[in-house]
């Protein structure tokens, strides 16, 4: 057992996250009581940065939604949105954000201010029509940072490259446009310096999410990408910018470096090494997990841990000499990496398999995301055809229980397990 | 003489399947699974001792399949109904590559490796649209018994389009398109297409890969077998036991479960 | 090359055989009109709902072919995608698959994110250029009409490429001019349907438009200019008939049966269909760069739909104004199954209709239906309960 | 002398038929099953409420049709559809009626009436079968049970275990891990009933309802199905006595005949 090996380091990255994810919402709850505004934001491209210097508290509705669905009250809040006429078919985030408005902000964990502005990308085209609801709700200005994604398959640009120059000086003039409105808003006037800063403990927590998610190639691997990942990914997304993302990060890449110099892995028998495409199951979160633990599965890369980052993947580091054009820079590499990752897929897992050497895949496409989910069974298709390798393709949902049968999914998961058992089995025989 | 049995406890049905160290079936069992799962299990088995004439204590090893497999209480382990369609349609047919198995509430695509190891599969995961309880439906509404479904709907020239995607509402469309004149075995032609442009699906998503095996209780239906290379455009397998190739792939696993302990130099890890 | 004629079939038809050949290229899956431009040696670009700026590939002598699902069973396709999933992004990459229609480029557009997702899998399955199209998703931005013309000029540059053709400003106004054409007899035709929508029911409008995706838009319009007289010469007996928009933030479009249906007990004055061909309300510009004015008259001159964010078009308010400014007296408001831009305005509008006391009704459809029960049943009460008393 | 008029109700298990008379009283009613043979089951089922009413044919002056088989009924004078019908029938039976469910076998139809029993909004949910009474029948045949002891055995159920309804078919391994477990049947089907009531007030809520509230079609003819859509709409509801409930969509039938017969004459005159 890991704890008893180090009873301080080991495990403390878990306990931070929730505790730094407690203090969040009490800060979101007190706002909210003291009637003050907030801005909305979403994972993929937050500018959490930025918003921090104008002293928005700031939410993540998509973060709220999925902790209805992980405390187990999504059907709730999804029945109330679709009482209101929203369709069963529709991303349940969507629906869970609209009832949490209709309850004045009221969720499990707290409760969240309404919205002063919302700012938002492109790189789900939900985000716009989700923002348009609150634009009808509350009046408030909602502004769509529009960008670019890559073109195609492997055609990416970079900085010299006239259709990258396009893009960021889009991006930019979008960025120039956004400020005026953030001093309207917040009454608080636009400072580069404390700009300047916040992208500092960006930079840091780039480097170090990146170093995560390298440190996880070690046997046994030294955190669950699934179950570990997303308190990581909870953090780097509502801290990020903020000295305690900083810290948080550094001490976590601490604690992992730890586990791995020692050889203490998430699993005591850690038989399988996997690959996750998609979001998790949340409304059976736990239980997901242990399907494949209790078999000696553990999930040692992510996707999720990639697109969901906000960029910090690829451990971008900001040039401080040039913040506001940086930033823009950034975000337009970070949001279309992120978009990449979902649609242009191949080389990305195939890179991931070697890096973090992958016995296996699991796809979860899931019912709520067109985002994520529409291209899983081709791009598998594509993986399979350029790598051996098994992989199980299981639909659910990260919302709505209502599509979720757990005997089902561990079904399938038990028979996944079974190939991959025979399979390792065979591999035996022929190399004697 | 040692004897590995295999209980396969679908949703609708509960089959039991005896073999010997030879790999030989020595005796097979059906029965419903109805209300008291693990009765059932209990009877299929029973029957299939009685019927092989095997004293229980001859029987070594056993594996529960199915949607039950966890009520198999007698079992000595459990494989899922995956793995056993694969191992059992290998058997049958050593050449197989693609498994496609037609049950009660869903279709499975199985692609197999030569030694009959689980590659790939694919199931419905939404809801049994377009899976073998369909042709249940249909023959429900228009009072054929199932048995006929196949020979009847060979007869079809007009196929009919079926947009239903809800199995269950089969019924109702079968019924208003024999309200609009349409010929019964056009009817039935067309349900089986729809079943094998959806099985297609499935068999595509884990890649395509000769010699295709057919497994499961419908493939006893000859339209069904007729549609479905149709809409491949290749030839499937189909064996006798097409009905207990769950069962039989359990009492293969038991079988080597026996023999592995005998031998342990092949234990698998 | 000299354009061949694709679309011979209506030529020297009555004006009922004019829409009967229309209906049959429709429903034709085997796409004849673009096997022919191919046989002569022309090249293809397909474009997915809902807007493309067909002009840049028709400037290159491309036959821009509208990208939007088709008469067929996703047989291949299913094999590629998942379950939760719209029927139009499955049956147009099945085209593709069963080799029914053969393209030099596909562009699909950020309208959802099932259609984006669509560059990805066609470039997975296909060695020609499969594009994401940015077309602005701030339009609000003072930075989006030239942002906007670079990303044009980029198409330019991948349409040269295919083409092997230089795509000149000359050319681009020659073109221009085409679809400003195009898109007025369209107005003429929708005037038609506004003012006396008893000459030209809502199925047979939509097939004299629809083919305008299919054929060079040379021929749409010389098809649309001699079918527009005798439309209006048209002596059929005025019905009393419910007068309705018909709204579906369509991207998937429904089966002209659907249309036909409604059209057996309602008078469709105003519709969303194929609004990408209709996008552009005014005439762009001939003197000056001819992408800019594109570009500009994507952002200043457009109509509105659920998958274009413009905070200057509150669709709910726009679509008030359509129902008011076709004189109808209510609304069909339906949305594709799975579609998730179309179920979620479907809310918005519902909302404000009941606020406004237009009297609606809301459905689903499904490309590929083929029984109206549930949309019958809805239709007879919806008019049985406005007619009689 | 007395005319009459018929309603007849082709729905998709059942075909209705109902005779009134000119001061709106039901004088003869029947029920057969509707097969395929649509115009059949209309005619038989005609002839046999004629039977009972002790009327002949002739005295019927006014026919109309309604339920999915409307149109392939040959005998009717007009047709209407089973919603427009619901609606006349419900408001003769309770005239407070604002907001009406009906859960077939095949469809389940919510709708909000305004002023003259005209209907304002409709919705319906044709999705799947785990929507609609197909559900219930298909959970209680699969338990070993016809649809006609759903009523009777749910009665006897102590608490409902929950039944997610994600698929007819699907909830059958569902129906098997319960049972195994010991569960009774009446409870599994209790719960059956509450997953598909749960459906159904969220469908009225689409239409937003209002009361009083009227439950018609088959489905809900038995108790314990109208005491769980009280409990979860936390208002009362009517229902019509015994198997009028039925009836109501070719009663409402039979009445909008009785209102065109007053219009024609009314224009005869004139």
């Amino acid at each position: 057992m890991p704890a008893t090996v180090d009873g301080t380091i080991v495990g403390r990255g878990n306990a931070d996250g929730a505790r730094l994810f407690r203090e969040w919402f009490a800060g979101l709850t007190a706002a909210a009581e003291a009637g003050r505004g907030s801005a909305y934001v979403f994972v993929m491209g937050s500018l959490a940065e930025l918003l921090r210097t104008f002293d928005f508290p700031i939410v993540f509705p998509e973060i709220n939604s999925l902790q209805t669905a992980v405390r187990r009250v999504a059907h709730e809040y999804l029945n109330e949105a679709e009482d209101h006429g929203y369709s069963p078919d529709i991303c349940g985030y969507v629906k869970a954000d609209v009832a949490t408005q209709m309850r004045g902000g009221q969720l499990p964990m707290g409760r969240i201010p309404k919205p002063s502005i919302a700012v938002y990308t492109n790189a789900c085209n939900t985000y716009i029509k989700w923002a348009e609801i609150w634009e009808r709700m509350y009046k408030v200005p909602v502004v769509t940072i529009d960008v670019p994604g890559t073109r195609a398959a492997g055609a990416q640009t970079w900085p010299g490259d006239p259709d990258f120059e396009n893009d960021r000086a889009y991006v930019l003039a979008q960025l120039r446009e956004l400020i005026p409105t953030l001093e309207r808003v917040s009454g608080v006037r636009f400072d580069i310096d404390r700009l300047r800063e916040a992208m500092g403990h960006a930079n840091t927590m780039n480097t170090m999410w990146q170093r995560v998610l390298e440190l996880n190639a070690a046997r046994p691997s030294v955190f669950n990408a699934l179950s570990d990942g997303t308190i990581y990914l909870g953090v780097a997304n509502g801290f990020r910018g903020a000295p305690e993302g900083a810290r948080y990060f550094t001490e976590l890449v601490e604690e992992l470096a730890y586990k791995s110099a020692h050889g203490i892995g998430t699993l005591t028998d850690e038989r399988y090494r996997l690959l996750f495409i998609g979001v998790p199951c949340y409304p059976i979160f736990r239980r997901f997990t242990e399907m494949f633990t209790e078999l000696g599965g553990t999930f040692v890369g992510s996707t999720y841990l990639r697109f969901a980052s906000g960029g910090a993947n690829l451990g971008l580091t900001y040039d401080l000499d040039h913040p506001l054009e940086s930033l823009a820079e950034g975000l337009l590499i970070g949001v279309r990496d992120a978009m990449d990752n979902m649609f242009f897929q191949t080389d990305i897992l195939i890179r991931m398999l070697d890096e973090l050497g992958a016995d296996g895949l699991v796809y979860h496409p899931i019912k709520s995301c067109r985002t994520v989910s529409t291209g899983l069974a081709d791009n598998r298709r594509a993986l399979l055809a350029a790598r051996d390798v098994p992989s199980l393709f299981i639909e659910s949902d990260m919302m709505d229980r209502r599509v979720v049968s757990e005997a089902q999914l561990k079904n399938r998961i038990d028979a996944f397990f079974e190939g991959l058992a025979s399979r390792r089995a065979q591999a035996a025989i022929r190399t004697g | 003489m040692a004897y590995a049995a295999g209980v396969d406890v679908g949703s609708t049905q509960t089959k039991a399947v005896l073999v010997d160290e030879g790999r030989r079936i020595v005796a097979r069992a059906l029965t419903m699974t109805g209300a008291n799962v693990i009765r059932a299990a209990e009877e299929a088995f029973q029957e299939a001792l009685r019927g092989g004439d095997v004293r229980e204590e001859e029987v070594e090893y056993v594996v529960g399949t199915g949607y039950g497999r966890y009520k198999v209480t007698f079992g000595n382990t459990q494989v899922t109904e995956i793995s056993c369609h694969g191992r059992g349609a290998v058997h049958m047919f050593p050449a197989t590559r693609t498994v496609v198995d037609m049950g009660g509430q869903d279709t499975k695509a199985i692609r197999v490796s030569p030694v009959g190891e689980i590659v790939d599969f694919c199931m419905n995961d939404k809801c049994a649209a377009g899976t073998g309880r369909f042709l249940g439906a249909a023959s429900s509404a228009l009072d054929i018994p199932l048995d006929q479904l196949g020979p009847t709907a060979l007869r079809g020239q007009k196929p009919v389009k079926i947009s239903t995607t809800c199995t269950v509402f089969a019924e109702s469309e079968v019924l208003s398109w024999l309200g609009k004149g349409k010929k019964i075995e056009d009817i039935l032609l067309g349900v089986h297409q729809s079943i094998a442009g959806r099985s297609t699906g499935l068999l595509r998503r884990v890649g395509l890969e000769e010699e295709i095996t057919f497994t499961g209780g419908v493939a006893r239906n000859v339209a069904m077998i007729e549609t479905l290379q149709e809409s491949l455009g290749l030839r499937v397998n189909v064996s006798e036991e097409s009905h207990y190739m769950g069962a039989l792939g359990a009492a293969l696993f038991a079988l080597d479960h026996i023999l592995a302990a005998r031998h342990p130099i092949r234990q698998d890890a | 090359m000299t354009s061949p004629v694709t679309f011979p079939d209506w030529r020297g038809q009555s004006l009922d055989g004019v829409i009967t050949a229309c209906r049959e290229l429709l429903e034709d899956d085997t796409y004849p009109t673009v096997r022919r431009w191919r046989e002569a040696g022309g090249t293809v670009a397909g474009h997915f709902q809902v807007y493309f700026p067909e002009e840049i590939a028709h400037a290159a002598g491309m036959l821009p072919f509208k990208v939007r699902g088709g008469p067929v069973e996703p047989t291949q396709a299913d094999s590629r995608f998942g379950s939760y999933l719209c029927s139009i992004v499955k049956t147009s990459l099945e085209l593709v698959l069963s080799r029914r229609v053969e393209l030099e480029l596909f562009v699909t557009h950020p309208i959802c994110d099932a259609a984006r997702n669509l560059a990805a899998v066609w470039g997975r399955n296909f060695p020609y250029p499969c594009q994401i199209l940015y077309l602005p998703q701030n339009a609000n931005s003072a930075h989006a009409a030239d942002y906007l013309r670079g990303e044009y000029d980029r198409l330019r540059r991948t349409v040269e490429a295919v083409s092997g053709r230089a795509v000149t400003d000359e050319a681009l106004r020659a073109s221009l001019a085409v679809f400003n054409t195009n898109r007025s007899l369209l107005r003429a035709l929708y005037a038609l349907k506004r003012d006396a929508p008893w000459l030209v029911a809502a199925d047979e409008a939509y097939a004299l438009m629809a083919v305008g995706g299919l054929i060079p838009r040379e021929e749409h319009n010389a098809l649309l200019s001699a079918a527009l007289p005798q439309l209006r010469e048209r002596d059929v007996r005025r019905h009393d008939r419910v007068r309705v928009v018909f709204e579906g933030g369509f991207c998937e479009q429904p089966p002209l049966d659907l249309l036909r249906a409604i059209a057996r007990s309602c008078y469709v004055v105003d519709d969303d269909l194929l609004i990408g061909l209709r996008w552009i309300l005014e005439d762009i510009p001939l003197t000056g760069d001819p992408l800019h004015n594109l570009a500009h008259a994507y952002l200043e001159q457009s109509s509105y739909s659920p998958v274009q964010h413009d905070l200057r078009k509150p669709k709910e308010e726009m679509l008030l104004h359509r129902i008011q400014a076709a004189g109808a007296q209510a609304a069909i408001v339906t949305a594709a199954k799975m579609c998730e831009p179309g179920l979620e305005e479907q809310v918005t509008y519902t909302h404000a209709l009941e606020a406004h006391g237009v009297p609606f009704f809301v459905s689903e459809f499904e490309e590929n239906m083929t029984s109206f029960e549930t949309l019958e049943i809805q239709l007879e009460t919806f008019v049985e309960n406005l007619l009689f008393d | 002398m007395t005319t009459f008029t018929a309603g007849i109700d082709v729905g998709s298990t059942y075909t209705k038929a109902i005779v009134l008379d000119d001061e709106l009283r039901i004088v003869g009613r029947a029920l057969r099953p509707t097969g395929f043979k649509l115009t059949q089951a209309a005619e038989e089922s005609l002839t046999a409420a004629l039977a009972s009413a002790g009327v002949d044919r002739t005295a019927v002056r006014y026919t109309v049709a309604t339920g999915f088989g409307r149109h392939q009924v040959g005998l009717s004078d007009v047709q209407v559809t089973d919603l427009t019908a619901a609606a006349r029938g419900a408001t003769h039976l309770f005239p407070g009626t604002r907001t009406i469910l009906d859960v077939g076998g095949q469809t389940m139809k919510a709708s909000r009436l305004g002023p003259g029993a005209k209907v304002k909004s409709f919705r319906l949910n044709d999705k799947c079968a785990a929507g609609t009474g197909a559900f219930l029948e298909k959970t209680a045949r699969y338990m070993g049970f016809a649809t006609e002891e759903i009523g009777p055995l749910v009665a006897t159920s102590k608490d409902a275990i929950a039944i997610s309804g994600v698929c007819a078919v699907f909830a059958e391994s569902e129906v098997i891990n319960h049972l195994s477990q010991g569960v009774a049947p009446a409870d599994i089907m209790h719960g059956a009933v509450v997953s598909l009531v749960g459906r159904s007030v969220q469908l009225l809520k689409r239409v937003g309802m209002e009361p009083e509230f009227t439950l018609v079609g088959g489905i809900l003819r038995f108790e314990r199905m109208a005491t769980v859509v009280r409990d979860q709409l936390q208002a009362d509801v009517n229902v019509a006595p015994g198997d009028l409930v039925q009836f109501t969509a070719a009663l409402g039938a039979a009445l909008l005949g009785r209102r065109r017969l007053q219009q024609l004459g009314a224009a005869a005159v004139a």
